[in-house]
C-alpha cells in the first residue's frame, strides 16, 4: 500500500562525488515488495522546492523496516535533500511503480544486471533477491569517472562485477556497451536501468531476449494521476494507447513501450 | 461535517473541497489513498469526443511555488468515460462534475450532451480555457462572444447545470464572466493556468515539449483571488475557486473573494491527502476565526460587505 | 566586461543588467552600497507631471514566490526628477531610461518630451502598463489601438528612442507588441506586474490598501519568458526582459526566449548587491556554456532558431 | 555603513512564549551606532519566504562585535528563523534606519521609556545608552500577558521598570496608558516604540512633550528605494511630502508624521 510518511534519517554519507547514500526508518519501509520501486520525496517543508523527487529504492531493510536510497546531489531539490542529518525527517511517499520482475528469472539460471550512473541503486536490492532466489548475477556498471563509482564492494560481494567509466579513469573505458562487446557474457535475461539512450541501445541488441528495463521520466504525482510521465505502447507508437512510468512502471518488458 | 455543506446549482457538497480536473485523474489512484466518499465533488478529467494521447514528454516541469503543465487533455474519450470512469465512480457518495473539451463546438456539443446523461453527473464544467491544445480551443477562453455562443449552445443540450471555466489569459476576466453568465452558465469555475514556459539553461530549449504550458500551484494564487474577487462582485452566478490552494487558510481566502466551493489542483502531487487533509481542518480554522459554516465568510473582502455583517468573533 | 556589451537604440549598454523601474529609485539609496557605473543602465522610478503621493499603506505584501505591490506611481514630478534626480545622476557612467507615466495623454507627452531633453536620459520607457493607477493607466496597456496612438503622440515629440512597457494581464500580448511597434516604439520592455490580490486571514479584508496589487518576483518568471519568446519572434524591435530574475542563469534564460538585455526588479529587496552580482557572475556562466558573447544565446528557443548556429560549446 | 552579512549565531534562545532572543555575530556588527535601527534579515536560502524581515537590534555588544534581536515568532518567517541553531548562518542587511537619538537627554534629565509588546526590544539598548549618559531612566513596558513578559530584570538594572499585560496577569492589568495614570511619572522626553494604537494614545497625550516614535510599516526593500513604507508629514497629511519609515525613521519626533 502506498503511505506517506516522516521517515527518520539514519545516516546519510557522501559514497562518491555528488553521490549521497541515504537511510531513512519508518512503517513505510515494511510495504516495500519488489526491488526497483520508487519513492517520492518532498526535500523541503514549503515550496521550495514544490514538487516531490523520485528516487529508487536502493535496498530494503525489512526486519529494521528501513530502506535505503543512493541518490545524486544535482539540482535543488537533491542538493537541499543531502544537506540533511541523521535525526532529521524527510516526507517520503512509496512505494511507487511496480519493480523488476524478480520471479522471472528461475533458480539456476543467470541474470545480467546492467545499470548507468544513478540507474546503478535499483539494481543493488534487486542483485540481493536474485541471488537468494538461487540466481546467478553479473553485473555491468557504467559511470562518468572513477570518482562517481560506488557500490562495487557491494556488488561483487553478489556476483561478478563489471566496471566501465565514460573517461577510461576506473575501469573499461566507454560505455557498458563497450564492456559488452569485450566480454560477451553469457546470461539468461537481462535487467536494466540508466539513461535512456542506454536502455535504447539495450533494447536494440537483445530484442529477442528476456529484457526489463527500468525507464525515467519527469513527474507530477507519481501515482498515476496526472498523465505526465506516459509513454507510447510500442504497439501502438503513435495512438491512444499509453503507460504510465510512475504506475505502471517504471518497469517495463522490452518491447512493452516505446523508449 | 458541521458548517461545511453547500448547495450550488446541481450539487449538494458535504463540504466545499473537490479535486480540481486534471489533477485527480478518474479518481481511481486516489481511491487506494483514502474514500472518495468524503470529498464534496470530483471534477473529472476533461472528456473529448475522440480519445486523445495529449502531448509528447516531458509534459510537466518546476518553477518558482509551482509548476508547468503541457499534458494535452489526454484521456480516453466520450465512450469509455461514459462506459467505465463514471460507472466505476458510482460506489462513492459523490457528484461529479465532468469537465468538457473540444476543439470544435460540435464536439464540445456532443460530450456535453452524453455526459450529463450519466446517472452521477450532476454537473458539467465547460473547459474553454485549456492552454495546452492547439487546434484553437484557447479563443472559446478568449473572446466573450464565442464563448456565450458555446455555452448557450451547451446550455440547450445538457441535462445537468453547466460551469463554465475561465482562463486567466484574458485582458477583462470579468467581461468573460459576464458573457458566458448571459449565455445561461449556472456557474463559473476559475482559473485555469496562466501560459507559461520555462528554457533550459543547457541547451536554450524549452524544458515542455509542448514548448509553452499552463503555470498553477501556489504562485498564481494572487491571480486567481484578485479574479475570483472581481467576478464574483459582477455575476450572480456562483464560483467554484482555484489556483495554488494548499491548505485550509487558502480556502478561507477564496472565500473571502467571493467563491462558494473550492478546487485543489496542484497541491494533490504534493500532498496525495491533502484533500482530507483540508476537509478534517476547516472546522477548527471555522471556530477559530468565528464562523459557524464557511459560507458566512463568503466576500468578506467585497467593497460594499456589510462591515460584521455575518462576523460573530 | 568581456562578452556583455550590448548595443541598442539610444542605449550603448556596457553589460545588458539593469534595475528595473519603481525596484531603484533614482539610484540614490544603492549608490549607497556600490558604485552604480559598473550598471548596464538604470530605470528610475515612474515620472509623472505632478507630484504624487501614491496609494495608501500597506503598499506590499508578501505571495508564495512573489510579492504584491501597490506603490501607486509615487514620484516627485517631472521638474524636481529634472533638476535634481537626473542631475545627480549625472555622476555616473550610467544612460538612464526615464519611465514615463501618466493618467492623460497629454501627461505622457509632456513629461516624456521634457524628460527626453536631459543629457544622461538615452531612451524613454513608456509605462503604459501599471496597475495601481485608477485614472485609465490599465487601459494605454491593454487596447492596442490606444497604446499605439500614445506611442506614436510619444515619439513625435521624444528626442531619444521610446521604449514601451507591457502589461501581461492582456490576452494577446503579440497584438499589444505589434500595435506599439506599429506606433513607431523603439524597443519594448516586459513584463510589467499580473496583477493579484492578497487577503487577511483574520479580517477577510485585502492585505493592501489599494486592495489589488502587482505581483511580481520568481512566482510570475514563467510568464514573462513565455510573453518574450512569443513577441521577440514576431516583432523586430528589441526588448529589455523582466520578470522574477534573480540570477545570472535567469539573464540568460531571458535572452534564451530573445530579450536583448534584462532588467532586474523584486530581487534587488530581497539581495540589494544582486545587480552586480549578477554582472559578476554572467563572464564565468557565459564561458560554462560555451558562449563568447551573450547576444549569442539570444533567441535559442525559438521555434526557427538554427541548431547550433551560434553554439560552439 | 550598511552592509549585507552572513553573520553567525552565538545563541539564541526562547526567553518568553514564542519571544526569541538571537545573538548574531559579525563585522556587521561594528556598524551599528544607534538603538533603535533595526537589520533586515532573509531567514532562508531560497524564495520562502522571499522577502527579508525587518527586526529591531535590541543591543550591541562593540567589542565582540556581536548584537541581539528580540523577536516574536509569528508567521512564516519568524518561525523559520526560531529553528536556526548556534553555528548556522543568517542573511543580515543593515544596520538601517536612523535611531533614537540619544542625544537629545542631556546628563541629568530623566527619560520615560515606553515600549509595548515586540517594540519592547529596542528600547534595552536605547537605555543603556541613556544610563551611560547619565540619564535617569524609567521602563513602562506593556504586555499581552505573563508568558510574554521578557527582559524585566535586564530593564531593572537600568531602572524604574513597571509592566503592564492586557489581562492582569502579570504587574498592572490594562495597557501602559493605564500605567501612567496610575503613576504620573515625573521625566523630561519620552522615547517609545510599540504598536500604532500605542503611539497615539501617547502622541494625543503628551503633544507639547520631547517624544520620540519608532514606527512600524510593512517593508519592501528597507534602505529607502522602493516606497513601500511612506508616511505623511503632519505639516501636510494629504499632499506629497512624505518620510520613508525604513530610511527616514522608524524614529520620529512627535509631530513629524501622520501615524
Ligand atoms: C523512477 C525514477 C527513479 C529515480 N531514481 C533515482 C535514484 O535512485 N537516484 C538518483 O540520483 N536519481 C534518481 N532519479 C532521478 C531523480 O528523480 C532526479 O535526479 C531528481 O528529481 C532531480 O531533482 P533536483 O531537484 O536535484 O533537480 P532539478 O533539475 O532542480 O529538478 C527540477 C524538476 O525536474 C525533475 N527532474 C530532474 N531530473 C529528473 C530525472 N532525471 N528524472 C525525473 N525527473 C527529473 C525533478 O523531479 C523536478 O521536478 C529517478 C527518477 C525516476 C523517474
Ligand atoms: C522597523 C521594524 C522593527 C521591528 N522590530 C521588531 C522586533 O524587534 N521584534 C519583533 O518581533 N518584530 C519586529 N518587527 C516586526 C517584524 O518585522 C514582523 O513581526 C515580521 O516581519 C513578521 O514576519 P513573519 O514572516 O513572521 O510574518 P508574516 O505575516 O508571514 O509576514 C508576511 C509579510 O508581512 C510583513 N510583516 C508582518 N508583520 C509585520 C510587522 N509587524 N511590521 C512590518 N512588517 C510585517 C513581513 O515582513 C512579511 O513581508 C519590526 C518591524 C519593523 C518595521
Ligand atoms: C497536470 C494538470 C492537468 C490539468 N488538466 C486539466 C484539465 O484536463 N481540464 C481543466 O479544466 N483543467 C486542468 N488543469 C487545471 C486545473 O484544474 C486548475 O485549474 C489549475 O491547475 C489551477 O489550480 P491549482 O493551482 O490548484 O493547480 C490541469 C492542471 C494540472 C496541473
Ligand atoms: C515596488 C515596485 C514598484 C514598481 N514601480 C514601477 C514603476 O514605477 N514603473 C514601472 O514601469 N514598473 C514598476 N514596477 C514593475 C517592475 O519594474 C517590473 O516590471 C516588475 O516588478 C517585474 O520584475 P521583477 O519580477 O524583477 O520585479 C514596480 C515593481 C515593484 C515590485
Ligand atoms: S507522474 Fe502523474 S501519472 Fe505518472
Ligand atoms: S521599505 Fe522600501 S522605501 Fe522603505
Amino acid at each position: 500500500m502506498i503511505r506517506k510518511e516522516k521517515m527518520e534519517i539514519i545516516s546519510q554519507k557522501e559514497i562518491a562525488a555528488s553521490i549521497f547514500e541515504l537511510t531513512l526508518a519508518g512503517e513505510l519501509a515494511a510495504e516495500m515488495k519488489n526491488p526497483g520501486q520508487f519513492v517520492h520525496i518532498k526535500v523541503s517543508e514549503g515550496f521550495d522546492p514544490l514538487l516531490r523527487r523520485p528516487v529508487s529504492i536502493a535496498s530494503i531493510d525489512e526486519v529494521n523496516k528501513q530502506f535505503t536510497m543512493i541518490y545524486r546531489s544535482e539540482g535543488r531539490g537533491t542538493s537541499l535533500l543531502s544537506e540533511k542529518a541523521a535525526g532529521q525527517k524527510v516526507d517520503v511517499l512509496g512505494p511507487l511503480g511496480n519493480g523488476f520482475p524478480v520471479e522471472e528469472a528461475a533458480a539456476g539460471e543467470t541474470a545480467l544486471l546492467v545499470g548507468g550512473g544513478i540507474g546503478v541503486p535499483p539494481l543493488y536490492e534487486l542483485s540481493k533477491r536474485l541471488t537468494e532466489n538461487g540466481i546467478t548475477v553479473i553485473h555491468l556498471l557504467g559511470f562518468q569517472n572513477k570518482e562517481a563509482v560506488f557500490y562495487e564492494k557491494e556488488f561483487l560481494q553478489l556476483g561478478e562485477t563489471y566496471i566501465a567509466t565514460a573517461d577510461g579513469s576506473y575501469g573499461t573505458k566507454g560505455f557498458v556497451t563497450d564492456v559488452l562487446d569485450a566480454l560477451h557474457p553469457g546470461f539468461d535475461l537481462i535487467y536494466t536501468c540508466g539513461p535512456t539512450g542506454m536502455l535504447r541501445a539495450l533494447e536494440k541488441r537483445y530484442e529477442h531476449e528476456r529484457l526489463f528495463l527500468s525507464l525515467e521520466e519527469r513527474m507530477g504525482c507519481g501515482i498515476g494521476a496526472c498523465f505526465a510521465c506516459v509513454c507510447h505502447t510500442a504497439d501502438d507508437p503513435s495512438g491512444f494507447s499509453y503507460k504510465k512510468v510512475c504506475s505502471d512502471g517504471p518497469v517495463f518488458r522490452a518491447g512493452e513501450v516505446l523508449i | 461535517m458541521k458548517g461545511l455543506h453547500i448547495e450550488l446549482p446541481g450539487l449538494q457538497l458535504k463540504n466545499p473541497i473537490m479535486p480540481a480536473s486534471g489533477c485527480f485523474g478518474f479518481g481511481r489512484e486516489f481511491s487506494r489513498l483514502y474514500d472518495l466518499s468524503i470529498l464534496g465533488s470530483i471534477m473529472i478529467k476533461a472528456t473529448t469526443e475522440e480519445p486523445r494521447f495529449g502531448n509528447p514528454t516531458p509534459r510537466v516541469a518546476e518553477t518558482s511555488a509551482g509548476m508547468l503543465n503541457a499534458i494535452g487533455l489526454q484521456n480516453p474519450g466520450l465512450d469509455k468515460v461514459l462506459n467505465e470512469e463514471l460507472p466505476w465512480l458510482e460506489q462513492f457518495d459523490l457528484p461529479v462534475i465532468a469537465n468538457v473539451a473540444g476543439s470544435k463546438e460540435e464536439d464540445y456539443v456532443t460530450v456535453a450532451r452524453e455526459l450529463s446523461k450519466a446517472q452521477n453527473v450532476h454537473a458539467l464544467e465547460l473547459n474553454i480555457s485549456c492552454p495546452n491544445v492547439k487546434e484553437g480551443g484557447i479563443a472559446f477562453g478568449t473572446i466573450p462572444e464565442v464563448a456565450k455562443r458555446l455555452t448557450r449552445m451547451v446550455k440547450e443540450v445538457s441535462e445537468v447545470p453547466v460551469y463554465v471555466k475561465l482562463s486567466p489569459n484574458v485582458s477583462n476576466i470579468v467581461e468573460m464572466a459576464k458573457a458566458v453568465e448571459d449565455g445561461g452558465a449556472d456557474g463559473l469555475t476559475m482559473i485555469n493556468t496562466l501560459l507559461g514556459m520555462r528554457l533550459d539553461l543547457k541547451t536554450g530549449k524549452p524544458v515542455l515539449a509542448n514548448r509553452t504550458g499552463g503555470l498553477s500551484g501556489p504562485a498564481v494564487k494572487p491571480v486567481a483571488i484578485r479574479m475570483v474577487y472581481e467576478v464574483s462582485q459582477a455575476v450572480s452566478i456562483p464560483i467554484i475557486g482555484m489556483g495554488g490552494v494548499e491548505s485550509a487558510e487558502d480556502v478561507i481566502e477564496f472565500f473571502y473573494a467571493g467563491a462558494s466551493a473550492v478546487a485543489v489542483g496542484t497541491a494533490n502531487f504534493v500532498d496525495p491527502f491533502i484533500c482530507p487533509g483540508i476537509i478534517q481542518e476547516l472546522p477548527e480554522l471555522l471556530h477559530r476565526l468565528g464562523y459557524e459554516h464557511i459560507s458566512e465568510s463568503r466576500g468578506r473582502s467585497w467593497n460594499n460587505h456589510g462591515h460584521f455583517a455575518y462576523h460573530r468573533a
